[in-house]
Protein backbone atom coordinates (compact mmCIF):
# COMPACT_ATOMS: atom_id res chain seq x y z
CA UNK A 1 0.00 0.00 0.00
CA UNK A 2 2.22 2.73 0.88
CA UNK A 3 3.90 3.20 -2.16
CA UNK A 4 3.69 6.74 -2.66
CA UNK A 5 2.24 7.11 -6.37
CA UNK A 6 -0.46 9.65 -5.69
CA UNK A 7 1.00 11.14 -8.58
CA UNK A 8 -0.23 10.80 -12.50
CA UNK A 9 1.15 9.18 -14.88
CA UNK A 10 2.30 5.25 -14.31
CA UNK A 11 5.42 5.87 -17.28
CA UNK A 12 5.67 9.23 -17.12
CA UNK A 13 9.42 10.09 -16.63
CA UNK A 14 9.33 12.37 -13.46
CA UNK A 15 12.44 13.95 -11.52
CA UNK A 16 13.31 12.29 -8.70
CA UNK A 17 15.38 12.62 -5.32
CA UNK A 18 17.76 9.70 -4.18
CA UNK A 19 19.15 10.01 -1.04
CA UNK A 20 21.46 7.41 0.93
CA UNK A 21 19.93 5.74 4.33
CA UNK A 22 21.83 4.84 6.99
CA UNK A 23 20.65 1.91 9.67
CA UNK A 24 21.90 1.68 13.61
CA UNK A 25 22.74 -1.07 15.70
CA UNK A 26 19.01 -2.90 16.35
CA UNK A 27 18.16 -1.30 12.58
CA UNK A 28 20.96 -2.49 11.26
CA UNK A 29 20.06 -5.93 12.69
CA UNK A 30 16.67 -5.66 11.35
CA UNK A 31 17.35 -4.21 7.80
CA UNK A 32 20.36 -6.86 7.47
CA UNK A 33 21.81 -3.73 5.56
CA UNK A 34 24.09 -0.87 7.00
CA UNK A 35 23.20 1.60 4.69
CA UNK A 36 21.54 1.61 0.93
CA UNK A 37 20.16 4.40 -1.89
CA UNK A 38 16.95 5.14 -1.81
CA UNK A 39 15.29 6.61 -5.28
CA UNK A 40 11.98 8.45 -4.24
CA UNK A 41 9.49 10.99 -6.34
CA UNK A 42 10.23 14.29 -5.80
CA UNK A 43 8.46 16.52 -3.31
CA UNK A 44 9.05 13.06 -1.12
CA UNK A 45 8.83 13.70 2.72
CA UNK A 46 10.70 11.71 5.32
CA UNK A 47 7.69 9.75 5.65
CA UNK A 48 7.13 8.70 2.48
CA UNK A 49 10.89 7.60 2.60
CA UNK A 50 10.22 5.59 5.96
CA UNK A 51 6.55 3.92 4.16
CA UNK A 52 8.55 3.10 0.73
CA UNK A 53 11.25 1.25 2.65
CA UNK A 54 8.85 -0.41 4.98
CA UNK A 55 6.90 -1.71 1.37
CA UNK A 56 9.97 -3.54 0.85
CA UNK A 57 9.28 -7.22 2.31
CA UNK A 58 13.15 -7.38 3.52
CA UNK A 59 12.38 -4.17 5.41
CA UNK A 60 8.98 -4.41 6.52
CA UNK A 61 9.98 -5.47 10.26
CA UNK A 62 11.69 -1.74 10.82
CA UNK A 63 8.91 0.38 13.08
CA UNK A 64 6.57 2.42 11.64
CA UNK A 65 7.91 5.76 13.46
CA UNK A 66 11.81 5.25 13.97
CA UNK A 67 13.27 8.68 14.97
CA UNK A 68 15.07 9.95 11.75
CA UNK A 69 17.86 12.45 11.17
CA UNK A 70 18.54 14.08 8.07
CA UNK A 71 21.95 15.25 7.57
CA UNK A 72 22.80 14.30 11.25
CA UNK A 73 19.80 16.61 12.46
CA UNK A 74 17.04 14.99 14.23
CA UNK A 75 13.94 15.25 11.45
CA UNK A 76 10.33 15.14 11.84
CA UNK A 77 8.28 13.28 9.26
CA UNK A 78 6.80 16.28 7.67
CA UNK A 79 10.93 17.26 6.31
CA UNK A 80 10.67 17.18 2.98
CA UNK A 81 14.13 15.49 0.71
CA UNK A 82 16.19 16.56 -1.87
CA UNK A 83 18.94 14.14 -3.38
CA UNK A 84 22.12 13.97 -1.67
CA UNK A 85 20.54 14.51 1.79
CA UNK A 86 21.92 11.36 4.17
CA UNK A 87 19.10 10.09 6.27
CA UNK A 88 19.48 7.79 9.21
CA UNK A 89 17.23 5.48 11.12
CA UNK A 90 17.82 5.94 15.01
CA UNK A 91 17.04 2.96 17.19
CA UNK A 92 15.94 4.58 20.68
CA UNK A 93 19.88 5.28 22.04
CA UNK A 94 21.53 4.28 24.77
CA UNK A 95 24.63 6.42 25.37
CA UNK A 96 25.98 7.81 28.93
CA UNK B 1 35.46 32.09 27.61
CA UNK B 2 38.68 32.62 26.92
CA UNK B 3 39.16 32.13 23.32
CA UNK B 4 41.02 29.05 23.50
CA UNK B 5 39.70 26.57 21.37
CA UNK B 6 40.33 22.89 22.78
CA UNK B 7 38.37 19.92 21.92
CA UNK B 8 35.24 20.43 23.92
CA UNK B 9 33.14 17.80 22.35
CA UNK B 10 34.87 14.05 21.58
CA UNK B 11 33.00 11.18 20.48
CA UNK B 12 36.37 8.59 20.84
CA UNK B 13 37.35 4.83 20.66
CA UNK B 14 40.05 5.52 23.04
CA UNK B 15 39.86 5.09 26.93
CA UNK B 16 38.55 8.36 28.34
CA UNK B 17 41.64 10.37 30.26
CA UNK B 18 39.51 12.24 33.15
CA UNK B 19 42.75 14.69 34.31
CA UNK B 20 42.63 15.86 30.54
CA UNK B 21 39.19 15.97 30.46
CA UNK B 22 39.42 18.42 33.79
CA UNK B 23 42.23 20.08 31.83
CA UNK B 24 39.80 21.03 28.91
CA UNK B 25 37.46 23.25 31.68
CA UNK B 26 40.17 25.14 34.13
CA UNK B 27 39.99 28.23 34.90
CA UNK B 28 41.22 31.05 37.67
CA UNK B 29 37.78 32.43 37.35
CA UNK B 30 35.54 29.12 38.24
CA UNK B 31 35.84 27.79 41.48
CA UNK B 32 33.65 25.32 41.43
CA UNK B 33 34.23 21.87 39.07
CA UNK B 34 32.17 18.69 39.04
CA UNK B 35 33.21 16.02 36.57
CA UNK B 36 30.24 13.27 36.04
CA UNK B 37 31.99 9.63 35.21
CA UNK B 38 30.15 6.78 33.32
CA UNK B 39 31.34 3.47 33.96
CA UNK B 40 30.71 0.04 32.51
CA UNK B 41 29.18 -2.17 35.96
CA UNK B 42 29.19 -5.51 36.09
CA UNK B 43 25.25 -5.87 36.12
CA UNK B 44 22.31 -5.01 34.63
CA UNK B 45 19.02 -5.16 36.11
CA UNK B 46 20.15 -8.20 37.83
CA UNK B 47 22.23 -9.84 35.24
CA UNK B 48 25.84 -10.42 35.28
CA UNK B 49 26.89 -8.11 32.01
CA UNK B 50 30.28 -9.36 30.64
CA UNK B 51 31.06 -7.03 28.05
CA UNK B 52 30.04 -3.98 26.35
CA UNK B 53 30.06 -2.35 22.97
CA UNK B 54 28.72 0.91 21.98
CA UNK B 55 27.99 1.57 18.44
CA UNK B 56 27.71 5.63 17.20
CA UNK B 57 26.46 7.11 14.52
CA UNK B 58 29.51 8.93 15.00
CA UNK B 59 29.29 12.29 12.62
CA UNK B 60 26.25 12.79 14.01
CA UNK B 61 27.01 12.16 17.58
CA UNK B 62 29.52 14.71 17.31
CA UNK B 63 27.89 17.32 16.24
CA UNK B 64 25.09 16.50 19.15
CA UNK B 65 27.68 16.34 21.88
CA UNK B 66 28.51 20.02 20.75
CA UNK B 67 24.89 21.26 20.37
CA UNK B 68 24.15 20.05 24.25
CA UNK B 69 27.12 21.46 25.66
CA UNK B 70 26.72 24.67 23.58
CA UNK B 71 22.75 24.85 24.55
CA UNK B 72 23.70 24.17 28.27
CA UNK B 73 26.38 26.55 28.55
CA UNK B 74 24.13 29.28 27.67
CA UNK B 75 21.52 28.03 29.71
CA UNK B 76 23.18 27.92 33.08
CA UNK B 77 25.95 30.30 33.95
CA UNK B 78 28.95 28.44 33.80
CA UNK B 79 32.40 29.10 32.46
CA UNK B 80 33.77 25.76 30.38
CA UNK B 81 32.01 22.46 29.61
CA UNK B 82 33.22 19.23 27.95
CA UNK B 83 32.10 15.86 28.02
CA UNK B 84 33.52 12.84 25.90
CA UNK B 85 32.01 9.54 24.81
CA UNK B 86 33.71 6.14 24.24
CA UNK B 87 32.93 4.21 21.31
CA UNK B 88 34.01 0.35 20.62
CA UNK B 89 34.19 -2.52 23.11
CA UNK B 90 34.40 -1.80 26.78
CA UNK B 91 35.96 -3.79 29.74
CA UNK B 92 33.72 -3.65 33.04
CA UNK B 93 35.08 -0.73 35.30
CA UNK B 94 35.90 1.44 32.16
CA UNK B 95 34.56 5.16 31.39
CA UNK B 96 31.89 5.34 28.89
CA UNK B 97 31.49 8.80 29.27
CA UNK B 98 32.26 11.47 31.33
CA UNK B 99 31.42 15.20 31.73
CA UNK B 100 33.24 18.28 32.92
CA UNK B 101 31.52 21.69 33.94
CA UNK B 102 33.95 24.38 35.84
CA UNK B 103 31.68 27.45 36.90
CA UNK B 104 31.80 30.08 39.78
CA UNK B 105 29.68 28.75 41.99
CA UNK B 106 28.71 25.29 42.80
CA UNK B 107 24.81 25.16 42.40
CA UNK B 108 25.19 26.00 38.39
CA UNK B 109 28.16 23.39 38.29
CA UNK B 110 26.20 20.69 39.11
CA UNK B 111 22.84 21.53 37.65
CA UNK B 112 24.88 22.21 33.85
CA UNK B 113 26.53 18.54 34.54
CA UNK B 114 23.45 16.54 35.62
CA UNK B 115 21.90 18.90 32.80
CA UNK B 116 24.39 17.28 29.96
CA UNK B 117 24.56 13.59 31.00
CA UNK B 118 20.69 13.71 30.94
CA UNK B 119 20.36 15.08 27.33
CA UNK B 120 23.47 12.70 26.20
CA UNK B 121 21.04 9.66 27.75
CA UNK B 122 17.75 11.33 25.72
CA UNK B 123 19.31 12.85 22.16
CA UNK B 124 23.12 11.11 21.54
CA UNK B 125 22.79 8.50 19.01
CA UNK B 126 25.26 5.80 20.53
CA UNK B 127 23.74 2.70 21.30
CA UNK B 128 24.89 0.07 23.68
CA UNK B 129 25.19 -3.77 23.27
CA UNK B 130 25.36 -5.89 26.21
CA UNK B 131 26.30 -9.47 26.79
CA UNK B 132 25.20 -10.92 29.79
CA UNK B 133 26.98 -14.47 31.59
CA UNK B 134 23.79 -16.40 30.46
CA UNK B 135 24.39 -16.19 27.21
CA UNK B 136 22.54 -13.35 26.20
CA UNK B 137 23.57 -10.73 24.38
CA UNK B 138 21.16 -7.17 23.45
CA UNK B 139 21.05 -4.01 22.32
CA UNK B 140 19.72 -1.77 25.27
CA UNK B 141 17.23 0.84 25.45
CA UNK B 142 18.35 3.54 27.33
CA UNK C 1 30.95 -2.11 51.32
CA UNK C 2 33.89 -4.15 50.27
CA UNK C 3 35.81 -4.14 53.33
CA UNK C 4 38.41 -2.61 52.33
CA UNK C 5 39.60 0.47 54.71
CA UNK C 6 41.14 3.21 52.32
CA UNK C 7 41.52 6.45 53.68
CA UNK C 8 37.81 7.94 53.29
CA UNK C 9 38.25 11.17 54.46
CA UNK C 10 41.34 13.36 54.85
CA UNK C 11 42.93 16.99 56.22
CA UNK C 12 46.28 17.57 54.76
CA UNK C 13 48.60 20.12 53.68
CA UNK C 14 49.59 18.22 50.49
CA UNK C 15 48.21 19.02 46.75
CA UNK C 16 44.71 16.97 46.23
CA UNK C 17 45.89 13.84 43.99
CA UNK C 18 41.98 13.91 42.25
CA UNK C 19 43.06 10.85 40.50
CA UNK C 20 44.08 9.05 43.51
CA UNK C 21 40.58 10.56 44.96
CA UNK C 22 38.33 8.46 42.36
CA UNK C 23 40.17 5.55 42.51
CA UNK C 24 39.40 5.27 46.42
CA UNK C 25 35.91 5.24 45.81
CA UNK C 26 35.71 2.97 42.39
CA UNK C 27 33.92 -0.49 42.02
CA UNK C 28 32.62 -2.07 39.01
CA UNK C 29 28.96 -2.09 40.81
CA UNK C 30 28.90 1.58 40.96
CA UNK C 31 28.51 2.71 37.22
CA UNK C 32 28.06 6.69 38.33
CA UNK C 33 30.60 8.43 39.36
CA UNK C 34 30.56 12.36 40.51
CA UNK C 35 33.60 14.31 41.20
CA UNK C 36 33.35 17.93 43.04
CA UNK C 37 36.35 20.07 42.95
CA UNK C 38 36.69 23.20 44.91
CA UNK C 39 39.73 25.70 43.54
CA UNK C 40 41.08 28.84 44.28
CA UNK C 41 39.16 31.39 42.59
CA UNK C 42 41.01 34.73 41.48
CA UNK C 43 38.38 36.85 42.49
CA UNK C 44 35.51 37.05 45.57
CA UNK C 45 32.88 39.09 45.22
CA UNK C 46 34.22 41.44 42.92
CA UNK C 47 37.44 42.09 44.72
CA UNK C 48 40.82 40.06 42.88
CA UNK C 49 42.19 37.91 45.34
CA UNK C 50 46.15 37.36 45.75
CA UNK C 51 46.90 34.54 48.12
CA UNK C 52 44.44 32.63 50.46
CA UNK C 53 45.45 30.36 53.19
CA UNK C 54 42.75 27.14 55.18
CA UNK C 55 43.45 27.25 58.76
CA UNK C 56 41.90 24.19 60.44
CA UNK C 57 40.87 22.49 63.67
CA UNK C 58 42.68 19.42 61.95
CA UNK C 59 41.57 16.82 64.82
CA UNK C 60 38.10 17.78 64.76
CA UNK C 61 38.20 18.42 61.08
CA UNK C 62 39.80 14.91 60.20
CA UNK C 63 36.64 13.20 62.76
CA UNK C 64 33.55 15.55 61.16
CA UNK C 65 34.45 14.91 57.95
CA UNK C 66 34.88 10.82 58.57
CA UNK C 67 31.24 11.44 60.08
CA UNK C 68 29.69 13.84 57.47
CA UNK C 69 31.19 10.67 54.95
CA UNK C 70 29.31 8.20 56.82
CA UNK C 71 26.07 10.19 57.26
CA UNK C 72 26.06 10.74 53.51
CA UNK C 73 26.71 7.38 52.88
CA UNK C 74 23.81 6.36 54.89
CA UNK C 75 21.22 9.01 54.23
CA UNK C 76 21.65 7.93 49.91
CA UNK C 77 22.12 5.01 47.74
CA UNK C 78 25.97 4.80 47.33
CA UNK C 79 28.49 2.88 47.35
CA UNK C 80 31.86 4.66 48.55
CA UNK C 81 32.75 8.61 49.28
CA UNK C 82 35.62 10.09 49.57
CA UNK C 83 36.89 13.75 50.76
CA UNK C 84 39.76 15.68 51.24
CA UNK C 85 40.59 19.41 52.35
CA UNK C 86 43.58 21.45 51.88
CA UNK C 87 45.15 23.20 54.45
CA UNK C 88 48.02 26.11 54.36
CA UNK C 89 48.89 28.71 51.71
CA UNK C 90 47.42 27.76 48.59
CA UNK C 91 47.85 29.33 44.74
CA UNK C 92 45.24 30.75 42.64
CA UNK C 93 43.73 27.79 40.45
CA UNK C 94 44.86 24.97 43.38
CA UNK C 95 42.15 22.51 44.67
CA UNK C 96 41.14 23.55 48.21
CA UNK C 97 38.53 20.36 48.08
CA UNK C 98 37.23 17.65 46.13
CA UNK C 99 34.53 14.92 46.67
CA UNK C 100 34.01 12.15 45.16
CA UNK C 101 30.90 10.00 44.83
CA UNK C 102 30.35 6.37 43.81
CA UNK C 103 26.96 5.21 42.87
CA UNK C 104 24.89 2.43 41.37
CA UNK C 105 22.74 4.94 39.50
CA UNK C 106 23.37 9.03 38.94
CA UNK C 107 20.32 10.81 40.46
CA UNK C 108 22.21 9.66 43.96
CA UNK C 109 25.56 9.95 42.76
CA UNK C 110 24.96 14.01 42.30
CA UNK C 111 22.47 14.65 45.11
CA UNK C 112 25.30 12.76 48.12
CA UNK C 113 28.02 14.73 46.30
CA UNK C 114 25.85 17.57 46.63
CA UNK C 115 25.23 17.06 50.37
CA UNK C 116 28.72 16.17 51.34
CA UNK C 117 29.49 19.88 50.21
CA UNK C 118 26.70 21.76 51.63
CA UNK C 119 27.69 19.86 55.20
CA UNK C 120 31.40 20.98 54.71
CA UNK C 121 30.76 24.17 54.13
CA UNK C 122 27.95 24.26 57.27
CA UNK C 123 30.14 22.52 59.35
CA UNK C 124 33.73 21.54 58.85
CA UNK C 125 36.30 23.40 61.18
CA UNK C 126 37.81 25.06 58.62
CA UNK C 127 38.30 28.62 57.75
CA UNK C 128 39.73 30.78 54.90
CA UNK C 129 41.98 33.77 54.81
CA UNK C 130 42.46 35.62 51.73
CA UNK C 131 44.62 38.15 50.89
CA UNK C 132 43.35 40.96 48.05
CA UNK C 133 44.89 42.97 45.28
CA UNK C 134 43.88 46.09 47.27
CA UNK C 135 46.14 44.86 50.09
CA UNK C 136 43.26 44.04 52.93
CA UNK C 137 43.25 40.61 53.94
CA UNK C 138 40.37 38.37 55.51
CA UNK C 139 39.08 35.72 57.85
CA UNK C 140 36.02 34.50 55.75
CA UNK C 141 32.21 33.58 56.08
CA UNK C 142 31.18 31.07 54.55
CA UNK D 1 29.93 14.58 97.30
CA UNK D 2 33.58 15.50 97.24
CA UNK D 3 35.84 16.19 100.00
CA UNK D 4 35.78 19.73 100.25
CA UNK D 5 35.86 20.34 103.98
CA UNK D 6 39.37 18.71 104.51
CA UNK D 7 40.83 21.74 102.22
CA UNK D 8 42.15 24.53 104.38
CA UNK D 9 42.05 28.47 103.45
CA UNK D 10 40.01 31.38 104.50
CA UNK D 11 37.70 31.47 101.64
CA UNK D 12 35.36 28.59 100.70
CA UNK D 13 37.42 26.47 98.65
CA UNK D 14 35.53 24.01 96.42
CA UNK D 15 36.40 22.00 93.99
CA UNK D 16 37.09 23.04 90.60
CA UNK D 17 37.06 21.80 86.79
CA UNK D 18 40.42 22.79 84.82
CA UNK D 19 39.75 22.60 80.97
CA UNK D 20 41.87 23.58 78.53
CA UNK D 21 40.27 26.03 75.78
CA UNK D 22 41.64 26.68 71.93
CA UNK D 23 40.81 29.62 70.15
CA UNK D 24 41.00 29.32 65.91
CA UNK D 25 41.47 31.99 63.27
CA UNK D 26 39.25 35.12 64.05
CA UNK D 27 39.03 33.87 67.61
CA UNK D 28 42.53 33.58 67.90
CA UNK D 29 43.30 36.85 66.70
CA UNK D 30 40.22 38.30 69.02
CA UNK D 31 41.74 36.70 72.07
CA UNK D 32 45.63 37.16 71.00
CA UNK D 33 46.33 33.78 72.06
CA UNK D 34 45.48 30.24 70.47
CA UNK D 35 45.22 28.56 73.99
CA UNK D 36 45.20 28.70 77.67
CA UNK D 37 43.49 26.66 80.77
CA UNK D 38 40.68 28.02 82.54
CA UNK D 39 39.54 27.00 85.96
CA UNK D 40 35.90 26.65 86.88
CA UNK D 41 33.60 25.87 89.50
CA UNK D 42 32.47 22.19 89.35
CA UNK D 43 29.35 21.82 87.50
CA UNK D 44 30.57 24.65 85.14
CA UNK D 45 28.93 24.61 81.88
CA UNK D 46 29.93 25.69 78.26
CA UNK D 47 27.98 28.98 78.86
CA UNK D 48 29.74 29.31 82.28
CA UNK D 49 33.07 29.42 80.16
CA UNK D 50 31.95 31.44 77.55
CA UNK D 51 30.91 34.04 80.01
CA UNK D 52 33.93 33.44 82.30
CA UNK D 53 35.94 34.34 79.51
CA UNK D 54 34.64 37.09 78.40
CA UNK D 55 34.64 38.74 81.64
CA UNK D 56 38.31 39.08 81.25
CA UNK D 57 38.75 42.43 79.62
CA UNK D 58 41.65 41.04 77.32
CA UNK D 59 38.89 38.67 75.93
CA UNK D 60 35.96 40.83 76.25
CA UNK D 61 35.58 40.99 72.38
CA UNK D 62 35.27 37.42 71.78
CA UNK D 63 31.06 37.45 70.63
CA UNK D 64 28.67 35.96 73.38
CA UNK D 65 27.09 33.33 71.27
CA UNK D 66 30.23 31.56 69.26
CA UNK D 67 30.41 27.82 68.81
CA UNK D 68 31.85 25.71 70.77
CA UNK D 69 32.86 22.19 70.33
CA UNK D 70 34.01 20.12 73.74
CA UNK D 71 36.36 17.14 72.78
CA UNK D 72 35.90 17.63 68.87
CA UNK D 73 32.13 17.58 68.53
CA UNK D 74 30.07 20.27 68.50
CA UNK D 75 28.23 21.44 71.88
CA UNK D 76 25.47 23.54 72.65
CA UNK D 77 25.82 26.10 76.37
CA UNK D 78 24.01 23.88 78.86
CA UNK D 79 26.80 21.09 78.89
CA UNK D 80 28.68 19.91 81.37
CA UNK D 81 32.49 20.29 82.07
CA UNK D 82 34.48 17.99 83.40
CA UNK D 83 38.40 18.85 84.06
CA UNK D 84 40.54 17.47 81.08
CA UNK D 85 37.93 18.73 78.48
CA UNK D 86 39.30 20.64 74.85
CA UNK D 87 37.00 23.09 74.50
CA UNK D 88 37.36 24.89 70.80
CA UNK D 89 35.82 28.62 70.07
CA UNK D 90 34.86 27.76 66.63
CA UNK D 91 34.17 30.99 64.52
CA UNK D 92 31.46 30.39 61.57
CA UNK D 93 33.38 27.73 59.42
CA UNK D 94 34.61 28.71 55.44
CA UNK D 95 36.08 25.83 54.51
CA UNK D 96 34.93 24.03 50.53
Amino acid sequence: MPDTETRPGPDIVRPTTVVSVRFFARYRDLAGISACEVELAEGATVGDLIAQLRADHRLESLPPNPFVAVNRDYADFGQLLTSGDEVALIPPVSGG
Amino acid sequence: MDGTSQVRALITPERIDVAALIETVGSTADGALTVFIGRVRDTNEGRRVTGLTYEAYEEMAQSVLEEIIEETERAYEVGHIAAVHRTGQLELGEIAVAVAVAAPHRAAAYEASRSVIEEIKVRLPIWKFESYADGVAEWQRQ
